[in-house]
């Protein structure tokens, strides 16, 4: 796939069908891959990487760059081909200044599972279809690849790629997903368990901001939580409410907009499960108001800015089953 | 920071009674800001307000509290009070002490407090208040018709008659609109020509009133009291200033074999056409889709024989703009269309018509010359069945889920006429409901069934078979208990009616709101029901809902009388309170737009400043202030908070929050 | 029982505003008792009991003819399927299934009245 | 959830300029008596409720927040509650979600003419509040005021 992809990049640079190409590179590990723009034949040929990896979704990136001089090519997996239509839908990415290359997706990598599964001391992960070889400072394992799939490929929505100007590899289709079984298994606890369960989860916050700046949903020009005048700037945490305040708010601005990519919980240091609360707002969304897919189309009206003159009552909340707080 | 000033009212003893109105204002002089503080019986009399003025000037007041009754009651008063002398209207906020305080609670103590806190909620408030200027924008003098059917007349007129311009703008080559089709109208009887073509040819002789038949409408800019709309003028390949209508060409023309659209394609008419004889303006239009000189180039047959030389071949599409200060909507209805529905066989026996049809069957002036004959073999019909309600109160995709309203009237007045002229013919009636609130109505169906001898069945038809020459209705009689199976002559489906196919994209033009139906919405289903929610849009006859005449007529002229009242200001007073973008947040993903309810929000692309000289060009929210109601449904639904609402600002929402929970 | 009705057939008979177009469509009329708006009418009155016992909802033909042209979408023929169904419960394991087809088959059967009883006495 | 002697919950309720601020007045002119816990906050319509004012209620130490508007139909601005429905349903199910209680967050539809129902859900949201003592799982620490 590296290759293809490699002379995808060459191909376009050297016919001037672009200037720039959007990609990954090597980052501090060889697993760490980070998102880079190459503007030559010879930064492509010496840094450009696509490997199990390569996790990263570039669409968030494109708001910038698809605003500069010359035309910027993309790879944007299935995932990431929905951030990217859905940016477009509002107008943030210029459409006639990228070129799209989709890729297929068998699902990507986690080094958190890989070494949960006791390689420590990881020097290199070679993929052979459904195995992995791994070889560490103490030799060389083989695990499944199927066990060390990001959470996110794990329970992968759709291998479909919702836009793009040419494909490698072959389109794929929405999947049948069980990606809302931890969200419905929090439901079923009791309020006090759910109040521990986040407590636990988001006293860990850093507030490092990773999970905003890789969201390509929070792409505002300015956060309101840098902004003085919104009444909630905040740069660092003082408090429980503070960090509730923060994943909160954030998962409001980014209902009916989050196409579920899971970068946030990819990104973040502390292994916070932040893609919960986005996939709560899916899941009750999809529940009151019919199935959506942000980023699926170019049309549907996102569930936030519409209605319809028979919505349920938000005292369905109460309504529902579950232990009352 | 402000200096602000705090008036405690006693309203007699209607605050007094429950709040220790001494008391509040000495804790509220205490507050950040406030300069000074006092409480009087009655703020609202001519003493008190003076009272507030006397301060204003004393303590160079900045900002105004006055705890007090509801806002709702007298912030209009207060603010004129502070106004004359000197204050900004929206430097006063009001802290509500009686309504929610002193007139809901017994306890003294329970009441002061309360009221303590309310007052420093709105003393947050004031603090962050900014003066606020209603912006002025003229009105254009002229109003706008889209439609020409009776609705439009009726507008167009009443407005011209109170001395403004109007123009009205019909897609077909003549006014009138579906009325001119009708044949006699209920409940009276009288022809609706009669009524309908003077009317016509007043429009066309009123000097205020100028008509662009065979036109469309293009475009719309604007916003109220300031639209500019492009009207597309469609080729008719004939000279309008010319043309005085003799018709000669109309006889002369070869290509003979063109369905008659104003008989609903009942008979043939010719490529160059005049709809009917009364038409307005008389002028003839040729159809290009038939004309074998704009096809082939060969013919010239109408050229040669026109005197006026008005036929100009090479004729095409104008555009005009032109400026309005108000449009009215009235684009009327269409029965729908009943191919869908086999079990009444429409589309297999000509026999089995629509009510429309029917109409031109009936009408002197239509393809049978006024005797009703069958239209497959022109024989007499003996027996005559009327099915109602076709098409209409369905939950499924082939019809319509509300009740067409006017067929039940119609089906009345049409069985009764038959019955009327030719008493040898057995008329049965299929219906649901027999639906007849207006005035006279009642009686009329009740003549149809008692002096005319109208066989009214309860009951629906379940199927028509066309059987050698005849058509088979089964049908149920649910009253009587039996199935019923009847010979006919000819079957009369009252279909559904639904809006005209040009009203939603005319909606989206206009960003007037429709229902699920394509019905335009009324900017209040009861108190406003002749305006859209989109300021400057009014609304006229069927394109809000299934009306009768009467009703439309009436309609058409309550919308006029709004127009009226809007044309007759100079410029109308804007919402100080509207929503306003900060372009440096904004980052241009139209969610505020989406569900703006006013269209009051465009898009602009600018230029700002990047990093290292550069600049960038980003698409940024742009608020029309005169179009703004100063909802805030788009505040919340940026993302970034770059919408706020002036007046009612998120930090000043915030800031009586934090007062109130202090 | 009104509601076992309701369940089996999915059908909600207030939806019906009684114009009879149901009747008026049926081709088995003459042999009813009970007519296509009347089932509906009589689930909706809870005169459950009554339609059981009737001879009519055996003559039904199924051939959703009432279905086709409700405006409703009530659906009476569902309803109808749902009152034989429950008669069939009760009167216990009086069922067809696909393996009894093959010996009941007559050349001079007619497809539809194959299908017609498999949907009838399946279940 | 243990009930603190003396608890005086702080409850604000966001209401509507047009039809539930008139409802609370009515209820005021027909002298019908609700908790004076209950501080109103006028806004023009249910849809400028931010979910960030919500937030910063709890913050600030109420114990339970309200929100009043036109019923669903007969908005002033005719779209404005359907969206606020939306965003205070989804808004809700998140915090319930995150185990805040239930029972402090509630909306509801008021007429200009329902004073008494204005009253009635005064009475009846104070009365659960009451039951779920103070805001323990939503505070501030720095905003608490014993």
């Amino acid at each position: 796939m590296q290759k293809r992809l490699k002379e995808k990049a060459l191909e376009l640079l050297s016919n001037c069908t672009v200037t720039r190409v959007l990609g990954w590179k090597t980052g501090e590990f060889f697993y760490d891959l980070t998102p880079a723009v190459f503007e030559t034949a010879e930064e492509v040929e010496k840094e450009f990487v696509y490997s199990g990896f390569s996790g990263a979704n570039l669409s968030k990136y494109l708001i910038q760059e698809s605003r500069k001089q010359g035309k910027v090519a993309v790879f944007l997996k299935p995932c990431d081909s929905y951030s990217f239509q859905q940016l477009l839908k509002e107008h943030r990415i210029l459409r006639e200044n990228v070129y799209v290359v989709g890729i297929s997706c068998n699902g990507l990598l986690d080094m958190e599972k890989i070494r949960a599964q006791g390689c420590e001391g990881v020097t290199a992960v070679t993929e052979d279809g459904d195995t992995l070889t791994v070889d560490t400072l103490y030799g060389t394992t083989k695990l499944s690849r199927n066990d060390c799939l990001l959470e996110r490929c794990a329970v992968c929505k759709s291998k479909k790629i919702v836009a793009f100007d040419e494909l490698i590899g072959e389109q794929g289709e929405e999947l049948e997903s069980n990606r809302f079984d931890r969200v419905a298994e929090l439901e079923a606890m009791t309020p006090e368990e759910r109040f521990a369960f986040w407590r636990e989860e988001l006293s860990r916050c850093i507030r490092c901001n990773a999970c905003r700046n890789v969201c390509p949903a929070c792409s505002c020009e300015k956060c309101v939580f840098d902004n003085e005048k919104s009444g909630v700037r905040n740069k660092a945490i003082a408090d429980s409410f503070e960090e509730n305040l923060f994943h909160i708010i954030r998962a409001f601005h980014v209902a009916g907009r989050c196409t579920d990519c899971g970068e946030c919980s990819r990104v973040c240091p502390q292994n916070i499960p932040l893609h919960l609360l986005n996939r709560k707002f899916i899941k009750d969304i999809n529940e009151f108001y019919g199935v959506y897919q942000a980023g699926a189309d170019m049309d549907t009206k996102s569930p936030l800015t519409d209605f319809t003159l028979d919505d349920c009552e938000p005292s369905i909340v109460h309504e529902r089953g579950g232990v009352q707080g | 920071m402000q200096r602000i000033g705090v008036f405690v009212c006693w309203c007699g003893s209607n605050i007094a009674a429950t709040v220790d109105v001494e008391k509040v204002s000495q804790v509220l002089a205490q507050e950040p800001g406030v300069v000074f503080s006092t409480n009087y019986q009655y703020m609202c009399s001519q003493a008190g307000q003076e009272m507030i003025q006397e301060s204003i000037h004393k303590y160079q007041l900045t900002g105004v509290v006055i705890c007090s009754c509801s806002p709702r009651m007298h912030e209009a008063t207060f603010r004129k009070t502070c106004e004359k002398a000197g204050l900004n209207a929206h430097m006063v906020e009001i802290a509500n002490i009686r309504e929610q305080c002193s007139w809901i609670h017994k306890d003294m103590a329970t009441g002061t407090e309360k009221a303590v806190i309310l007052g420093r909620a709105a003393i947050a408030k004031v603090h962050l208040n900014a003066p606020l200027t209603a912006g002025q924008s003229p009105v254009k003098k002229r109003a706008l018709v889209i439609g020409g059917g009776i609705a439009g007349i009726q507008t167009a007129l009443d407005i011209a008659d109170a001395g403004f311009d109007v123009d009205i703008v019909e897609k077909q080559p003549t006014i009138g609109g579906k009325m001119t089709q009708i044949d006699k109208t209920f409940p009276t009887l009288d022809c609706a020509a009669c009524i309908l073509t003077p009317k016509m040819v007043d429009a066309a002789q009123h000097e205020k009133i100028h008509i662009y038949s065979y036109a469309e409408v293009e475009k719309v800019k604007g916003f109220v009291g300031n639209f500019q709309v492009t009207i597309k003028k469609k080729a008719r390949y004939v000279d309008e200033t010319k043309c005085t209508g003799c018709g000669l060409c109309t006889e002369k023309c070869p290509q003979k074999k063109v369905p008659n659209a104003f008989n609903l394609g009942l008979d043939n008419r010719r490529a160059i056409y005049i709809p009917f004889a009364q038409a307005v303006p008389k002028i003839a239009t040729i159809d290009a889709d038939y004309c074998t000189m704009l096809k082939s180039g060969k013919c010239g047959v109408c050229s040669k024989v026109c005197t006026a030389g008005a036929i100009d071949y090479k004729q095409t599409d104008t555009y005009i703009e032109e400026e309005y200060g108000a449009i009215v909507v009235a684009t009327g209805f269409n029965p729908i269309k009943l191919d869908k529905y086999d079990e009444f066989a429409y589309s297999q026996s000509p026999d089995v018509v629509t009510s429309l049809e029917f109409e031109r069957l009936m009408n002197a002036a239509g393809p049978t010359g006024g005797t009703l004959l069958r239209p497959s073999d022109g024989a007499h019909p003996h027996t005559i069945v009327f099915v109602q309600c076709v098409g209409s109160r369905c939950d499924d995709e082939k019809g319509k889920p509300y009740c067409s309203k006017i067929c039940c009237m119609y089906t009345a007045k049409h069985a009764m006429l038959c019955r009327e002229k030719y008493p040898d013919t057995d008329v049965y009636v299929f219906y649901i409901d027999v639906r007849t609130p207006g005035k006279n109505f009642d009686e009329f169906y009740r003549r149809a069934v008692e002096e005319y001898g109208v066989h009214y069945i309860k009951g629906m038809v379940g199927k028509v078979v066309p059987q050698d020459g005849k058509l088979k209705v089964q049908a149920s009689d649910l009253l009587g208990g039996s199935q019923l199976h009847i010979e006919a002559d000819m079957v009369v489906l009252a279909a559904a009616i639904e809006p005209d196919e040009t009203a939603r994209p005319l909606a989206t033009m206009l960003t007037a709101s429709m229902d699920t139906n394509d019905f335009f919405t009324e900017a209040h289903p009861k108190l406003r029901p002749v305006e859209s929610p989109t300021a400057g849009i009014f609304l006229s006859g069927a394109c809000q809902g299934p009306k009768d005449i009467p009703e439309t007529v009436a309609q058409a002229s309550a919308a006029a009388a709004k127009v009226i009242g809007l044309l007759c200001k100079d410029s109308l007073t804007c919402n100080p309170c509207t929503a306003q973008p900060d372009e440096l947040m904004c980052n241009g993903c139209s969610s505020c737009e989406k569900v703006c309810p006013y269209g009051a929000i465009t898009y602009a692309d600018k230029e700002f400043r990047g990093p290292n000289r550069t600049t960038l060009l980003r698409r940024v929210a742009q608020v029309n202030p005169a179009v703004c109601q100063g909802c805030g449904a788009c505040t919340v639904a940026c993302p970034s908070g770059a919408m706020d609402l002036k007046g009612f600002s998120n930090q000043q929402i915030m800031a009586e929050v934090d007062a109130i929970c202090r | 029982m009104m509601e076992t009705i309701r369940r089996i057939s999915g059908v909600n008979p207030r939806k019906c505003m009684k114009c009879g177009k149901c009747t008026a469509s049926c081709p088995a009329y003459d042999e009813m008792e009970f007519h296509p708006h009347q089932f509906v009418d009589m689930v909706e009155t809870g005169r459950i009991e009554e339609l059981m016992q009737s001879k009519g909802i055996y003559t039904c033909l199924s051939c959703f003819a009432c279905v086709e042209r409700c405006p409703r979408s009530v659906e009476p023929a569902k309803l109808i399927e749902a009152v034989r169904l429950a008669v069939l419960r009760q009167q216990n394991e009086n069922h067809l299934t696909a393996n009894d087809i093959a010996e009941k088959l007559d050349p001079e059967l007619p497809q539809q009245a194959i299908t017609s009883a498999f949907r009838k006495y399946r279940k | 959830m243990s009930v603190t002697e003396n608890f005086k919950p702080t409850i604000v309720a966001f209401c509507c300029n047009w039809c539930s601020y008139a409802g609370a007045d009515l209820s005021g002119t027909n002298r019908l008596q609700y908790p004076a816990n209950v501080k109103i906050i006028r806004i023009p319509c249910s849809c400028r409720l931010n979910p960030m004012f919500v937030l910063r209620a709890f913050q600030k130490g109420a114990d339970g927040v309200i929100l009043c508007g036109c019923h669903p139909g007969d908005c002033h601005y005719t779209t404005g509650n359907y969206y606020a429905r939306r965003r205070m349903t989804l808004l809700f199910s998140l915090l319930d979600f995150m185990g805040i209680e239930r029972g402090r967050t509630r909306v509801e539809w008021v007429s200009a003419a329902e004073g008494a129902k204005f009253a009635a859900t005064m009475n009846e949201f104070t009365e659960t509040i009451m039951k779920l003592g103070p805001n323990r799982r939503l505070e501030d620490l720095r905003c608490r005021k014993d």
